[in-house]
């Protein structure tokens, strides 16, 4: 038993919290997921399992509730996430031609991980800042007005720099 | 409570707490279902049930819609036949469902709804979408290219045999049936090999190992059987 | 806190805030703090401690005002004459001048401006007509107070409204004002709120059995729904950012009349900044006893939690979203039961929009008559759009009902730019239509958007001018809904994707006229047998654009068309392998 | 009234089809006296005639000279009938749309599966050049009647004939018209 990384690790113990909190009861399911998600940065089988445990749910309803949600993820994802918005306001102004551009540059999919994994590109249904449209984030960062063939160049740099910093 | 309401123009009388679905089988008037099983709860999925009740702005699922007095349901109109074929024929183009070489022919409730609805063809086109063979159960077997998705083995798991071993993954087209954490079916921990999702599969998804092309008859009448003796000590033998 | 304390906080806040000769108010909604508007209000506040000037002037981080396109934004108001400067109240005489596209650099500049003349290089206009054309009720202190300061929000009349409903109302009172009102749900269908209420309040929560988990004490449930999921519409989280405690206010309110002790905000985890704001204000209101137990002294407790989406555009649809606030997967199940009857564990639930409780506040402080007297005789009231797409201006408006589309996409929204011409505006997201210039003198309101194939929706409004594919528009939207079904009814599940393929198909070039048949067959299967709102609407955008841009998909069809039916290959063979 | 002229072909099948169109037994006189059988696989005729009344189609469309012929019999046929599960909806023939695209198959049938000398056969008139996705036949022309079926039951094939032949619309109702399988 000593092998269990839920008793040393201790990014379980924010996840503990928050299952505490809902009194280890099946509607904190979701919120525990986001806590996982936010400590590991994807939910991996160990942590389902811990959580399914923990709540004493069923292990298929666990994986269920988290293959549901497109924001919970069973893959590590890159080092830095670049998010293109696709939704309508971005979409009509050209957030497709931005995506190509990046897949195109980093050689990946959308949903992808560069093979450095430095990079994941991924996209989303509307981050709501529709005025800026086309939309994209970097680590978080909300980037407006983006045009395809500059896009990658911001993102390049932003790239070097985090790297630099780390 | 008794309610008087009439199908397709027949009066006839209902509980209050009887769905139309179930004052219809009473009054053996055929409604067509797939994701409805006596002895597992109704979730209105597979729209083959939905009828027309006059004043209702929407058609309604028979299977969850309780009866009410007065009420007037059609449930064979050309409008609901057109609908049901077409929800066959969706099916049909969404899997792999290949009668010929499928363990469940002639005895499949998908096929069976084919026939009812007159499908001589599917007019969409067939996706094919790779779906895998899960022979990792010593007894059992689950066939995803023959799911419908009708969640009545998932129900029959977790209400009948309580263990949650099976749920849905995934969402919309890429829903898939799984086992615990989407593990081959005999490494599942939860499993009691019960069989009774086996019982409760309208078609070839899950099937007992060694059949062969249509060999496999479902025995769905069981479970309608065990919840009456589990529940109520009522042995309808 | 009780009445009298209440009117002594604002009253205090109130003098504080007059003694400041000048306001600075910078947005720091979403879209200006992705622009350094955050920054921005730091370099001011420096700037004015550097100078001394501190003390005189008060720099506050506010919610978005509205014009998005211009952003970031900074108002400045200021005392003429020496007179109090109230903010967002009446009385003392005050100037305002607006700066827009303002950078962290220009600081300097503005707290050297202060009280002279404005920088005629940053200013824009208040009196155009983005700004004089709106009736602000629900938008009416976005971007005037600070969202992060429950003094702020109680200077400007906040909290009254509960208070004046637990001290001088009975519940059956507050659901009689707001049916007289004649609110309507402004998430989309536009069901009437008052008869809601009564439903909830009404219905026994014995009725059905029943899991309320430990902890949870109350029998009856008020949700407030803000997983805003249509793209293009960012209404909702404008109002949570920027004017929070207005939701809970009323929520509160209607859990009074409902007879709820316990509610749920459930906001979408792409929102981080309202769900921040939200929790800053809950903890606010706790503190204050304006939420918890015995509010304002009285008998009436009433708790609230944020629960976070995870990116599932079905949960908007309430059943879907009960679902996920119990922890399960965001699947919606046949209704009825409705959710005033059986909802939250099996309790009966009021579920309502962001935008259609805060408009309770002010129905219940000037009067369900005043409310009717603004919209049109069925739709009452006001709407907030969030006007993007191919117009001049795009940002956040607040109308009210029954002003035309022309005035909303060539007044307000400035026209067309790029010498461009009008083509459509899209409605009601995935959910809705495309309007065509044909109807631009329609009035909108609930049943003129619905005859003309679309609908309220949520608020998103996407201009389209004449360079935009209509069946690409369709095809967008139908991929959307495609991702989106939750997979549990076939019509949506199964029906959706082929849809999809056939639109695919039309752009490829590689339809027949016997696919555009089968499409129409198929939107008449899923929008009439899809067990939820999402599958009974996907085909909106499609029948939409069929109806008034069929020209466009009969462009696109393959040329030979042999024995006059489907002589064509499918997408399938069209490509033998040499 | 004269004779009917009467095509069968067979395409991406297994010609079971045509083995239970045989068990028709002694119908088949009476069906020579109501048809003339202009092309068949069973008769030796080179090229898809002319001006044909009915043509049943055997098989899913799997290949070129498939798809070049289905749109001949679709121009020299009155009434064209799809004629069996594979015809109707790919089945078997279809299932190699599991696999991939025709390289794949191919591969997997000429390379991955052979011990000795394992090669694609590409050279001209050797093998048709498959197309990359089986299809039912009315994916690619429009089809009058479907007689489903894995093989159609003899008894289902005269139905339709039979009511072809009278000039009539079969009725394709009930288990024994329209079971797949």
């Amino acid at each position: 038993m000593s092998a269990d990384p839920t008793a040393s690790d201790k990014r379980y113990k924010i996840i503990e919290a928050t299952m505490r909190r809902y009194g280890y009861q099946s509607h904190g399911l979701i919120e525990a997921l986001h806590s996982a998600q936010e400590a590991f940065g994807y939910l991996d089988d160990v942590t389902l399992w811990h959580i399914a445990r923990t709540l004493h749910l069923p292990p298929s309803k666990v994986f269920g509730v988290a293959t549901f949600y497109n924001l919970f993820t069973l893959k590590p994802q890159g080092a830095h996430t670049c998010v293109v918005c696709l939704g309508t306001a971005c979409y009509i102004k050209g957030a497709r031609e931005v995506l190509a551009a990046l897949e195109a540059e980093y050689d990946v999919k959308a949903g992808g991980t560069t093979r450095d994994n430095q990079l994941s590109v991924l996209t989303a249904r509307c981050f709501g800042s529709c005025a800026l449209a086309p939309v994209i984030t970097f680590d978080g960062e909300t980037i407006g007005k983006v045009a395809p063939a500059t896009v990658t160049q911001q993102i390049a740099q932003r790239l070097a720099a985090v790297q630099q910093t780390a | 409570m008794p309610r008087t309401l009439t199908i397709n123009g027949q009066e006839i009388s209902a509980r209050s707490d009887q769905t139309i679905l179930e004052a219809a089988q009473d009054a053996n008037i055929r409604i067509p279902t797939l994701c409805h099983l006596d002895g597992l709860t109704d979730v209105g999925a597979c729209r083959m049930c939905l009828v027309e009740v006059a004043g209702a702005s929407k058609l309604l699922p028979a299977c969850t819609t309780r009866v009410q007095e007065g009420m007037q349901v059609q449930t064979d109109t050309e409008r609901l036949r057109a609908y049901r074929r077409q929800i066959i024929e969706l099916l049909f183009a969404e899997r792999n469902h290949i009668c010929a070489v499928c363990v469940a022919n002639g005895h499949c409730e998908l096929q069976n709804a084919g026939i009812a609805v007159g499908m001589d063809h599917v007019r969409y086109d067939y996706l094919f979408p790779k779906l895998g063979v899960d022979l990792s159960h010593e007894r059992f077997g689950m066939d995803h290219n023959r799911c419908i998705l009708c969640t009545r083995c998932v129900r029959a798991c977790d209400q009948l045999e309580g263990a949650h071993t099976i749920d849905v993954m995934g969402r919309g087209a890429h829903s898939l049936i799984v086992h615990d954490m989407n593990v081959p079916w005999g490494e599942a921990t939860t499993c009691t090999s019960c069989g009774k999702c086996v019982m409760a599969c309208p078609t070839g998804a899950l099937f007992k190992q060694g059949s062969t092309v249509a060999e496999m008859v479902h025995d769905a009448e069981k479970l309608a059987f065990l919840k009456a003796a589990r529940e109520r000590k009522v042995w309808n033998v | 806190m009780n009445l009298e304390e209440l009117n002594a906080t604002a009253a205090s806040e109130r003098l504080a805030q007059a003694k400041k000769r000048h306001h600075i108010r910078v947005c720091v909604g979403t879209a200006c703090q992705a622009l350094n508007s955050e920054q921005l209000a730091k370099e001011l506040q420096a700037e004015l401690r550097r100078r001394g000037q501190n003390g005189d002037v008060e720099v506050k981080c506010v919610g978005c005002p509205g014009l998005c396109s211009l952003g970031p934004l900074v108002e400045i108001e200021s005392q003429v004459n020496g007179q109090a400067a109230i903010a967002g109240t009446e009385g003392g005489q005050r100037k305002s001048i607006l700066y827009q596209f303002v950078k962290p650099e220009d600081a300097g500049e503005i707290v050297a401006h202060l009280g002279g003349e404005p920088i005629k290089r940053l200013e824009t206009p208040l009196d155009q007509p983005f700004f004089t054309r709106q009736t602000k009720i629900v938008l009416e202190h976005c971007g005037k107070i600070d969202p992060e300061r429950i003094e702020d929000y109680i200077a400007v009349g906040g909290y009254q409204a509960l208070m004046k409903v637990l001290t001088e109302m009975t519940p059956q009172q507050v659901i009689d004002a707001i049916t007289r009102s004649g609110l309507r749900g402004r998430g989309g269908a536009g069901f009437p709120t008052g008869l809601k209420w009564g439903t909830v309040a009404k219905a026994d929560p014995n009725a059905y059995p029943t899991s309320v988990p430990v902890g949870i004490q109350s029998r009856k449930f008020v949700i407030c729904n803000g997983d805003e999921g249509d793209p293009g519409a960012f209404m909702d989280r404008s109002v949570m950012e920027g004017d929070p405690h207005r939701i809970l206010e009323g929520m509160a309110i209607a859990a009074y009349a409902v007879g709820a002790n316990h509610g749920f905000i459930y906001v979408r985890a792409e929102y981080p900044l309202a769900v921040k704001r939200l929790r800053t204000a809950i903890r606010q209101a706790q503190r204050a006893g304006l939420l918890g137990n015995n509010i304002g002294g009285t008998a009436f407790s009433f708790n609230v939690d944020i629960r976070l989406g995870a990116g599932a555009f079905v949960c908007g649809e309430e059943t879907a979203l009960m679902a996920s606030i119990e922890g399960g997967r965001g699947v919606p199940r046949p209704r009825p039961p409705f959710p005033a009857e059986c909802g939250l564990w099996g309790c009966p639930t009021l579920i309502n929009n962001v935008e259609t409780l805060a408009n309770v506040p002010p129905i219940i402080m000037k009067g369900a008559d005043w409310f009717a007297s603004i919209g049109t005789e069925k739709s009452k009231g006001t709407k907030v759009f969030a006007l993007t797409g191919q117009v001049a201006h795009t940002g956040l408006i607040e109308v009210p009902m029954g002003i035309t589309l022309r005035e909303i996409v060539f007044d307000i929204g400035g026209g067309i730019p790029g010498g461009r011409q009008f083509k459509a505006v899209q409605t009601g997201g995935p959910s809705g239509g495309c309007i065509p210039a044909q109807f631009l003198d329609m009035p909108v309101d609930y049943e003129s958007l619905a005859k003309v194939g679309s609908i309220m929706g949520s608020g998103g409004m996407i201009v389209m001018d004449d360079s935009t594919d209509m069946v690409e528009v369709a095809r967008f939207f139908m991929e959307f809904c495609m991702d989106e079904s939750c997979g549990k009814c076939i019509p949506c599940r199964a029906g959706t994707v082929q849809m999809h393929r056939i639109l695919t198909k039309i752009q490829e070039g590689k339809a027949t006229r016997r696919d555009i048949q089968i499409l129409e067959e198929l939107c008449d299967l899923v929008k009439h047998t899809s067990l939820c709102g999402l599958g009974q609407s996907a085909p909106n955008p499609v029948i939409s654009t069929l109806r008034y841009f069929r020209d466009e998909y009969e462009k696109k069809l393959a040329a030979d068309e042999t024995n006059g039916k489907t002589p064509q290959p499918s997408a399938q063979v069209a490509n033998p392998s040499a | 009234m004269g004779k009917l002229r009467f095509a069968s072909v067979w395409m991406g099948g297994c010609s079971g089809c045509h083995m239970s169109f045989l068990d028709l037994d002694e119908w088949l006189f009476d069906l020579a006296e109501a048809v003339d059988v202009v092309y068949s696989p069973v008769a030796d005729v080179k090229t898809f005639p002319e001006k044909v009344d009915v043509t049943l189609v055997e098989g899913a469309i799997a290949n070129q000279d498939h798809l070049e012929l289905i749109h001949v019999i679709r121009k020299n046929s009155r009434l064209v009938v799809s004629f069996g599960d594979c015809a109707v909806t790919g089945n078997v023939t279809a299932m190699r749309n599991l696999i991939g695209e025709a390289e794949i198959v191919l591969d997997r049938a000429y390379k991955d599966a052979q011990l000795l000398r394992p090669q694609v056969p590409h050279d001209d008139g050797i093998v048709p050049p498959l197309i990359e996705r089986v299809v039912p036949v009315h994916a690619v022309i429009p089809v009058d009647l479907y007689i489903p079926g894995c093989p159609p039951p003899a008894k289902r094939i005269r139905a339709v004939l039979q009511a072809v032949i009278e000039g009539k619309s079969p009725e394709m109702i009930g288990r024994e018209m329209l079971k797949f399988g």
